[in-house]
């Protein structure tokens, strides 16, 4: 096993990565921009070396200059930042430490949404329709044809992000080219890359996705599979393990199908296998997503494995030491993203100070954050504070319990998207199970919350309004009093 | 005895309050005409978490800054409230400055001074938290003044732009 | 299943049973004395009820009262308090109101220790060895004689509390009177009730306990067993489930008697057979606490059954559902009691206002809490703050994992016994599983911890004194600058 | 530059400190001849938690509010600072007067006023959090008054005693 690991990341991944190494007994070296050197994950490190600059946390070189020369064997660079890097994994390949991820021959495969596609239709297997490739916004003409050939209506998709952000579906001919440049200038936007691919329109009903585990020994078994259609703000808030609305045959179809790219593409350690489910119930492959993800927080709780352990011993050269048959898939799991963010203002992102951090406790709930009473939220990086995982036995236990947890969850001095996320749980298609993707477009901050008491809450304000008057200071910031947000857009990371 | 107005999702109530130094800590609240008992933590901190009581009902809530919003662990709900004897009203009529919401970088502007705008038109873009975030105004009128160049970096509440 | 419930106690334990109502769909009926009002088990409860007066959570006339103005189905009196008060159970059932706990008779069967052990060794299981009766301390004479019965060496005991407080060995017929006085203030002064009794002495190598759960229709099943020999200012501080240092042979022997035990005394519910197991390895029966215990969170977390709400499910004339074969006992749990107190002062309890509380997180750590950032720690109640339970697969993985969270749960504003179980875990016969009752008799606290660095902490504690003499200020309260603190003892609950 | 002297669990450390507002947050501090470089966070307030980075070693503390001790995740280390040049040390020399160090009902008083007792006798018994509690002498002397009556509820830092 590995005896020091850089953890090139920050915020809650980090300090979940800093948790896996302790428990297993290596030592985590934490890396900091010199805004973040009072982070969690610094004070949580056994060492911790200081970045250049605003940026650092970005810029590949400097972190191999690290891992370089502090000696680690390996190095964990969590979701997003450079974690998909190819050029930083073949760099660090190059001097012989080890990069916890698919290793770079795997990551450029799979990074190539259209090539992936083509490789896994090539063997039989239901995908996704997508264009031969990728196109700059200015071949309008070399697109026309590619549209004719696939037909109308398709869908106009970004080829660097995944599902979600700027993509539009396309009824005609005509509406063709409009699309093509609002999803070009979003997919700049959110991923620094304008290129768009097309693709054939199904009606999906839902996104189902198969995290997987492989070992250097020919070892790949399935973790049963997640319910992924729940968006907004073309975010994944929520999600649960097992997903609620596909037949026990389905769903072990789907993990067969998982298996059978995973070996295609020869998986090493963590990585998740999407789908599309379609109104019929078929499904298609559409990505592979080769890291750890937020939503694994579900699998977790329903198989009890810990998989950021796992992708240290198997990058450590480790055989996974179980079979398919040995992983009991127990209960249902449900993951809620926190985001420091004001739903109800377009998403703004909310940095700030928190003043106060409470999270929910008791059995089968689970919170992964970098955030504490008296934490900053820096302005500079993700608004994302903390993960909830919460377990039951049952789907209708892990409900109950999740609206608790959720309503226990307090945070001040930032906003939050806990009142958003209250709303949806609360949502009778979410509590029948019977949502789809098209759930996502229904607005729900409308209506009021249906079991407050109104005449209540009128007494409370009242008195907070004159006790506000009384002890009224203009040293009082006036934040939010004039302004409004909206459209709020993900830049690359 | 103080009157308040208070309106909650379009639904008003008319809330009269008394002693509000109650040797139990409980003061009375005359909602609609009915009376309650309501204990509550001190509430002049602004979007702290609160609690209260009210007769035999607890609620936890974080109450926005400007009294514009209420957030119960249920939900959401909008606010607007009124002292029916002083006339002091909350949130208080739109402000004609336009503040930076979080410290960012102004992008682009979107608007020149001197042009008339209408309420909830994009203003400027400032970037923050890997997003880019359109700023809007927040009522109609001339630009009177724009105090922010792209690229420019913004505080939290530097003044961006006045509308008048 | 019932419609409301009382939870008739505070802190913590209120905190847990107001968790598993709401996650069954039941209102939380939560009561409380003036002081507590901003408390969190009055926060999450859907109902709350004022107490007249401090002193009003230890009063079983008044907690009936409240039960039967707001009508509720059942009264869950948690731990310590009015939980076993006979008087009062039976009071409740008398009106219809269900209490959650073994029913009248049970309890005052069990509450009898003498008795409980006679019955028990009548149907030919090993027990210890008990006087025929308990003594007021004037009774000096029919001790004598009792004591010549049993031989010397033999243990004096509070007859009212459980073991550890007032228990002293003695060697001769000498020392009898004077320890029984001793003993026997001690009893008055924690338990309210100076009766001792008297016991043979065995060399307890080991406390093994047995959780067990039965239906109102003849099922009992047990939970697996617990170690609780260690010990801090005669309280159980630390433990774990499954115990180490015992075989397998033994362990299923131990869960055998238990489950005789707990059919011969017809146990509703959840309860605890309590054995010592000597050092040749035979186990005796103790006693039964017949109630939800802290030490269940091991039990919980190596089971994966919710404690609370299998009470509230059996309370409710559920039958249990499952079968002894179908309860799986997984991996290893251990759980720390973490009290408001400062070991290093004698155990001083150390009420205040928590400035800040992070609590761990990450796969597999709970915490059990009514604390949080700005909190207060009422000066009127029990010192217990919170509670850790910790799961691994392994043991090692479970001892690697509690030696993290305990290093990433911080709290400031009282002082905690955190420090002291810090060094527990770090203990060598602790780590090999090889401790035993007598372990908990090694003082700990002398040495400095082996791993600091402790150039940089005088590097640290430099700059603190300097900046603390810049900005010396007189309004700073003085605590603790004078009086040392000793021998803090427990009053009766 | 200030000469610290610093005793953790009886080692003696020599600390020289730096000038202490640097550009980068790190202060140079001088530990028996070896030079590091330590970023802390705000010190000048007692018992809260602290992070603290020496070098490239992250540490959290617990640092009493007198400098008698202090609490690393590791456990737990008693302290002793002078300053070699002002001669300012800490912990203060002991106190004569005896606090009450939680607040509490006195049960008992085991002294007089006017007798003679030793550092370490116990002065009087407190209950509080459900616990009897001898608060005990700190110094040698002579009882000059006991302002405290069996029943007698005391706050939180009440004077009970003065020994002299």
């Amino acid at each position: 096993m590995f005896k020091k690991v850089l953890v090139a990341n920050r915020g809650e991944i980090a300090v979940r990565i800093v948790r896996a190494c302790r428990d297993l007994g290596i030592a985590a070296v934490a890396v900091y921009e010199p805004d973040d050197i009072g982070a969690l994950h610094v004070r949580l490190a056994n060492e911790a070396h200081a970045l250049s600059g605003p940026g650092s946390y970005r810029n590949p070189d400097e972190m191999l200059a690290v891992a370089r020369r502090v000696g680690v064997d390996a190095v964990h660079p969590g979701y997003g930042l450079i974690s998909e890097h190819p050029g930083f994994v073949r760099a660090c390949e190059d001097v012989g430490v080890v990069v916890i991820g698919p290793g770079s021959a795997v990551l450029e495969q799979v990074r190539n949404k259209i090539g992936a596609v083509a490789q896994t239709r090539a063997v039989g297997i239901a995908t996704t329709y997508p264009s031969s490739r990728a196109f700059a916004p200015d071949e309008g003409a070399a697109m026309l044809v590619e549209a004719e050939a696939i037909g109308f209506p398709l869908v106009v998709k970004a080829h660097a992000g995944g599902h979600g952000r700027g993509t539009h579906i396309v009824r005609d001919r005509e509406s063709l080219m409009p699309v093509v440049i609002r999803s070009s200038g979003a997919a700049q936007a959110f991923y620094g890359d304008a290129h768009i691919y097309l693709e054939a329109a199904m009606t999906a009903s839902r996104y189902i996705e198969v995290p997987v585990l492989g070992d250097n020994y020919g070892t790949i078994i399935h973790l049963g599979e997640r319910d992924g259609s729940i968006q907004r703000n073309t975010r994944k808030v929520i999600g649960e393990s097992p997903a609620p609305g596909i037949s026990q045959t389905q769903r072990e179809q789907i993990w067969q199908t998982a298996l059978q790219i995973a070996r295609l593409f020869g998986i090493r350690g963590a990585a998740t296998i999407e789908f599309v489910v379609d109104d019929t119930g078929q499904h298609y492959f559409t990505e592979i997503k080769p890291r750890i993800q937020v939503e694994h927080l579900a699998t977790e709780m329903i198989t009890r494995i810990d998989l950021v352990r796992e992708q240290l011993r198997i990058a450590a050269g480790e055989p996974l030491g179980y079979a398919q048959e040995q992983v009991r898939l127990s209960g249902v799991a449900m993951f809620c993203r926190i985001n420091a963010e004001d739903p109800w203002h377009g998403y703004l992102p909310s940095p700030g100070h928190i003043t106060s951090f409470r999270i929910p406790g008791g059995p089968n709930v689970r919170v992964d954050t970098y955030a504490y009473s008296g934490a900053n939220v820096p302005v500079h990086y993700d608004s994302l504070l903390a993960k909830l995982g919460v377990w039951g036995a049952t789907r209708e236990e892990c409900l109950n319990r999740v609206h608790r947890a959720l309503q226990e969850f307090q945070i001040s001095g930032v906003r939050t998207n806990l009142g958003l996320l209250r709303l949806i749980v609360n949502d009778p298609e979410f509590v029948a199970g019977t949502y789809t993707t098209e759930s996502s477009q229904r607005p729900l901050m409308d209506g009021p919350p249906p079991d407050d008491n109104l005449g209540d809450l009128a007494a409370v304000v009242a008195l907070a309004f004159l006790s506000r008057i009384q002890s009224a200071n203009p040293s009082t910031p006036p934040a939010f009093t004039s302004g409004w947000y909206r459209d709020s857009r993900k830049l690359p990371s | 005895m103080r009157k308040i107005q208070v309106t909650i999702d379009g639904a008003e109530f008319t809330v009269e309050v008394g002693d509000l130094s109650t040797k139990d800590g409980f003061v009375t609240a005359t909602v609609n005409g009915v009376p309650t008992r309501v204990a509550v933590s001190s509430l002049a901190a602004p979007e702290a978490i609160q609690w209260a009581v009210v007769d035999t009902r607890p609620y936890e809530l974080l109450i926005d800054h400007d009294l514009r919003w209420t957030q119960s662990p249920r939900g959401r709900h909008t606010l607007n409230v009124r002292d029916m004897d002083a006339g002091v009203a909350r949130p208080a009529s739109t402000d004609a400055r336009i503040k930076a919401p979080i410290p960012g970088v102004v992008v682009r502007l979107l608007v020149e001074v001197g042009q008339e705008v209408v309420a909830d038109q994009p203003v400027l873009v400032l970037e923050a938290m890997k997003m880019e975030n359109e700023i809007r105004a927040a009522r109609s009128g001339r630009v009177a003044s724009l105090n922010a160049r792209p690229g420019q970096s913004v505080k939290l509440h530097e003044l961006l732009a006045e509308i008048v």
